[in-house]
């Protein structure tokens, strides 16, 4: 730092960083039918970047530093907040950032193929983006809750874009009446927590509650918060609707979702934990620690069966992306700064391979009319850089280094064994291998044509077939709404625009430049220790002393050893050998067994949304019961 | 799962789930005899500080704009959202129902119909007016007046019929009301970023106390708020309106 | 007095809100949603919440009631 | 009166999830929903209701009207009233196309992301 408090400097950043894409999402819902599809397109990915630009400036303006932002000018007065903060730390600006660098990707990859119902999508998509940075900033809870609906509307609408399709508006309507009952939980735990302390600052919630004992209304407006945040985060038992949601979304969406929707619920518990609940009276944290372990290893398990199981390449990457939010929650749920960092680390990491792996099978889908892994079978001739990608992107999933998943995994586990867990490794490595080993089998049988065609077992009813295909091709009747031409008819060019194969190559392209950046484990240590010190929290946002307090970089960040590179080289080699052993004719019998033993799991995904919301209510109950024995 | 084992399973769920929620009840204070330090210092300081009389539009436009900011684009958003599902595709058209009759024309919209439609419409768009204006002094705001002004659009609807909508419906005019209030709020909040202080700070004057103009940005986020919520009401219920009386699937 | 009011309202609110469920025919129950929010908006209002009131009216009463209306309308249209 | 008021609270919103779950009819499993919904409203007010408080309206009030009741749960309330209401409109335009596209308003004959 050069001595220039960044506070000044950058102090209007922080709200353009919501302002930019808020307005432009505005002035596109009210004019784009004046504007050409070219400028309508060009417009939404300038935001983004700038979106993005504004975020990273934030990221590195409070590393060491949290940046308090008071909006309407109403700082707090006589120890009392008056209006709403935004408390910036490198870590929810990250995760911004991270937001803002796949929107960019999805609008690019939109460029020319993507029918935009009149500019309306690129509208959703800059709104989505802009709740996803307000959720990340946010220091009230209220309008955290304000930001999650805000996400989940825009998610709804965009879920079902290819709305002549059963698929997609099924999946909405699940995903639409979960995460509404969600939203309703968070907010009765707003209530809630306001009845108790007289606040709706998270800082100052959690110095009310600070040195108390928990009571009946504070575990039940815990299990309530941190509920609607995992239906969110599709953590066992709140996850069913995933799978429905992202195996039927238009690509672009998939990208937004898989790589930062569910992230900002398991964000928001951490959250919530840190800043309000980890200063109650009587150590809760140990007790916490064994709940989101428990939810995150059991999280991560289902996630990796079930995405072997598929044959849909669309929800094979939803279970791929519910394994690793697991896998997060697993880090962040050990409540050390080592594990937060960790976690942060593979979000990015995991977030933009698996963003890339979303648009490589979407060149596929839009060459090829197919997501079905065996519909596909060898016919992935033509297609070498799109296979390439994938396969890239795959080896990826399992920690190649030195990609940078492999630093967040060697954080990880580094952290695990100083918790005295030394056997989470065993599982996020299960967990890891099976994912990439789905995918990696799916790139085996398209591209190389290997293994039987038929599909894996016989499931009627239960198998991962992808049933009608939503195509994302313009789908809008007319060009100008209430027109009645005849609209152009779907184009399918031989040659695939580069718009649509390079955003792949380039996220890859940057989680390998992260990994190449050295001190990449000390800034994300610090920003994860900044993170989760609550007092030093509540000092920079009430105001009052400690304000400044360095223990970030006190962080020692273990250096990366050669058995660490030979243990992630181990996973790569393993995910290989799974994938080839699920392609060979000799172990036909291996697999029905398989399949036959996981087949009670794929019936509980029925699809159907009363069971979901049953699970709902299940796991509502559940989580109150454990948040009681682990708070009181 | 089937039914019955649904139902016995929500059945036990919904028990814990009561059980739950009772608990967290049982905490509360009881019913009626605490209100918050902050809310009482903000019904104490509101009108002095901002020269409202209705402390919950101070709240939700000024103390904690931020939300309603936000809350705004939720609106917008659905309304998108709505536009893009209910989209006629490319499997459909759009086309005014076959007439039954085609020798017969179409009767007019009888004249009573119709004076009765413009006077209802009248009233109800002065009670929107009344509702936006007062939005600083008494309960109501832009987000009230908005729906009750587009419902005093679509009375006039009633009073004609779809084949005139069809052709007299302003949806750019719409569309645009409904972008401009959203990108409104936006830019009044810029004001205060303008003026060198944080943003969507009440920099406007504050006016007098009672008088209909005070409040500074209260009364104007409330007038852009009801632009938008009118604008995006009535076209939330047009293409609903679209979808029964015009789009049809294309035939095959 | 002000307590009878409220008390009155709940046992209303909780009443209708149960109607509402248990009506299953979508069309009735599109008039039972509008008393539902009609006893929604005097529970406010007996709790002194204006603006919610006002709100819940535009919403609960006729806006919602009517886009309710309008899809069961679309529906019956497709199935003819 | 507390149990009464309270107990309200959690009546709502478990008889809309009842509602949801043994919904056979898209549209009436989204206007349960909304009465889940209604039920988080209720709890706002009920936990800003202060007995014999006047509204948060400093308008023609008696020289010295007393205390007011809680507008910060009003304007929170507020805000849940419109959220609600979008979700509820987007829920039926969803409806209205799974039944142009699936043809059944019932939530359980409803398979398309499953075959």
């Amino acid at each position: 730092m050069t001595g220039v408090n960044p506070f000044i400097s950058t102090s209007a950043v922080i709200p353009a960083s919501v302002v930019v894409p808020l307005a432009a999402a505005a002035l596109m819902a009210g004019f784009s039918r004046f504007l050409p599809r070219r400028a309508r397109d060009l417009i939404a990915i300038a935001v983004a970047l700038a979106t993005t630009t504004l975020t990273l400036i934030l990221m590195a303006a409070s590393a060491g530093h949290p940046m308090i932002y008071w909006f309407s000018g109403w700082r707090p007065a006589g120890g009392m907040v008056i209006g709403i903060d935004y408390a910036v730390g490198p870590l929810g600006a990250g995760m911004a950032s991270l937001a803002g660098v796949l929107a960019s990707a999805a609008l690019v990859y939109c460029w020319r193929y993507f029918d935009s119902a009149r500019g309306r999508h690129h509208t959703l998509v800059l709104i989505f983006l802009a709740a996803s940075v307000d959720f990340c900033l946010t220091g009230d809870l209220f309008n955290l809750f304000v930001a999650f609906e805000l996400v989940a509307v825009t998610a709804f609408a965009l879920t079902a874009y290819n709305a002549g399709h059963p698929a997609p508006l099924q999946g909405a309507i699940n995903f639409a009446v979960t995460n509404s009952l969600g939203g309703m939980c968070v907010l009765m735990g707003v209530g809630f927590l306001y009845a108790r302390t007289g606040t709706l600052n998270l800082a100052q919630i959690g110095q009310a509650l600070a040195g108390h004992h928990a009571d009946g209304l504070v575990v039940v407006a815990f299990a309530l918060l941190a509920g609607g945040f995992l239906v969110k985060a599709a953590v066992v038992p709140f996850h069913f609707w995933l799978p429905d949601a992202y195996g039927s979304a238009p690509i672009p969406v998939c990208v937004l979702f898989a790589g930062v929707m569910s992230e900002l619920g398991l964000f928001a518990v951490i959250r919530i934990w840190d800043t309000v609940f980890s200063g109650l009276a009587g150590g809760p944290g140990p007790r916490m620690r064994a709940v989101l372990l428990g939810l995150g290893i059991l999280t991560a398990l289902v996630g990796a069966v079930m995405a072997l199981a598929q044959v849909h390449l669309k929800r094979m990457l939803a279970f791929v992306t519910m394994s690793h939010l697991g896998i997060y929650l697993i880090g962040a749920g050990l409540l050390t700064p080592l594990g937060l960092a960790g976690a942060s680390l593979l979000v990015i990491g995991d977030g933009l391979a698996k963003s890339a792996l979303f648009l490589g099978v979407g060149v596929v889908q839009h060459q090829r009319a197919s997501v079905s892994e065996t519909k596909l079978r060898g016919r992935g001739r033509g297609l070498a850089v799109t296979g390439v990608t994938i396969t890239l992107g795959a080896l990826v999933l399992a920690d190649l280094p030195p990609y940078v998943s492999a630093a967040g995994h060697g954080l990880l586990v580094d952290a695990a064994d100083r918790a005295g867990l030394p056997w989470l490794e065993i599982v996020i490595a299960l967990c890891v291998v099976s994912s990439s080993a789905a995918v990696l089998r799916a790139a085996g049988r398209i591209w190389l044509g290997w293994g039987p065609g038929e599909s894996p077992g016989p499931q009627a009813g239960t198998a991962d077939d992808p049933g009608e295909e939503s195509q994302d091709e313009p789908d809008t009747a007319g060009t100008n709404g209430g027109g009645q031409e005849t609209r152009e008819p779907p184009s399918r060019p031989e040659r695939i625009p580069l718009t649509m194969v390079l955003p792949p190559l380039a996220l890859l392209a940057i989680g390998l430049g992260l990994g190449l950046t050295s001190g990449v484990e000390e800034h994300a240590a610090a920003a994860a220790a900044a993170f989760s010190d609550r007092t030093a929290y509540a000092a920079a946002v009430l105001g009052g002393h400690g304000a400044s307090v360095p223990a970030a970089d006190r962080i020692a960040v273990p250096p990366t050893s050669a058995g660490r590179v030979l243990t992630d080289l181990g996973q790569v080699l393993a995910a290989l050998l799974v994938a080839a052993i699920a392609l060979d004719r000799r172990a036909a019998r291996l697999r029905r067994a398989l399949a036959a033993a996981t087949g009670w799991l794929r019936r509980l995904h029925s699809g159907l949304v009363g069971d979901q919301v049953t699970w709902l209510a299940a796991g509502l109950a559940l989580l109150a019961a454990l948040g009681a024995a682990a708070l009181h | 799962m089937s039914r019955r084992a649904r139902l016995v399973f929500f059945a036990v769920a919904a028990a814990a789930l009561a059980a739950t929620l009772g608990a967290g009840l049982a905490g509360l204070p009881s019913f009626g005899r605490q209100v918050s330090a902050y809310a009482r210092m903000l019904n104490e300081v509101a009108g002095p500080q901002r020269h409202v009389t209705d402390v919950v539009s101070a709240i939700t436009f000024d103390y904690r704009g931020v939300d309603t900011l936000f809350e705004e684009f939720i609106l917008l958003a659905a309304v998108a959202g709505i536009s893009v599902l209910l989209r006629p595709l490319s499997d459909e058209i759009r086309e005014l129902p076959e007439d039954k009759a085609p020798d017969r024309a179409i009767p007019p919209p009888s004249p009573a119909v119709w004076l009765l439609a413009v006077l209802l419409s009248s009233l109800l768009a002065l009670i929107g007016l009344e509702t936006v204006t007062h939005g600083v002094l008494t309960p109501g705001g832009g987000f009230q007046a908005g729906v009750i002004l587009a419902s005093g659009i679509y009375v006039i609807y009633l009073g004609t019929n779809y084949r005139t909508v069809e052709r007299y419906q302003p949806d750019a005019l719409l569309e645009a009301s409904d972008g401009i209030g959203a990108a409104g709020y936006v830019v009044i909040g810029l004001l205060g970023l303008l003026a060198g202080d944080a943003f969507l700070t009440n920099v406007v004057g504050l006016g007098t106390t009672g008088n209909l103009i005070a409040g500074g940005t209260i009364a104007l986020l409330n007038l852009t708020v009801g632009l938008e919520v009118a604008g995006g009401f009535v076209i939330l219920a047009s293409e609903f309106l679209d979808q029964t009386a015009v789009i049809r699937a294309r035939r095959r | 007095m002000s307590e009878a009011v409220i008390a009155v309202a709940l046992v209303w609110v909780a009443a209708s809100g149960t109607a509402v469920v248990l009506t299953r025919d979508p069309l009735h129950q599109a008039f039972v949603t509008g008393f539902f929010g009609l006893s929604l908006a005097f529970l406010y209002l007996s709790m002194q919440a204006g603006d919610v009131a006002l709100s819940q009216i535009v919403v609960g009463a006729i806006a919602l009631p009517l886009i309710v209306l309008l899809c069961l309308a679309k529906v019956r249209k497709d199935r003819e | 009166m507390s149990v009464l008021a309270y107990g309200v609270v959690a009546w709502l919103f478990l008889i809309g999830l009842y509602g949801v779950v043994t919904s056979r009819n898209l549209v009436h499993m989204v206007v349960c929903v909304s009465v889940a919904q209604s039920a988080t409203d209720v709890l706002l007010l009920e936990i800003g209701y202060r007995t014999g408080g006047h509204a948060p309206v400093f308008v023609s009030l008696p020289a010295h009207p007393g205390p007011a009741v809680d507008a910060v749960m009003q304007a929170l309330a507020l805000t849940d009233v419109v959220v609600g209401a979008t979700v509820t409109a987007l829920l039926l335009a969803l409806v209205v196309q799974v039944h142009k596209r699936a043809g059944t308003l019932d939530p359980d004959a409803l398979r398309a992301t499953r075959e």
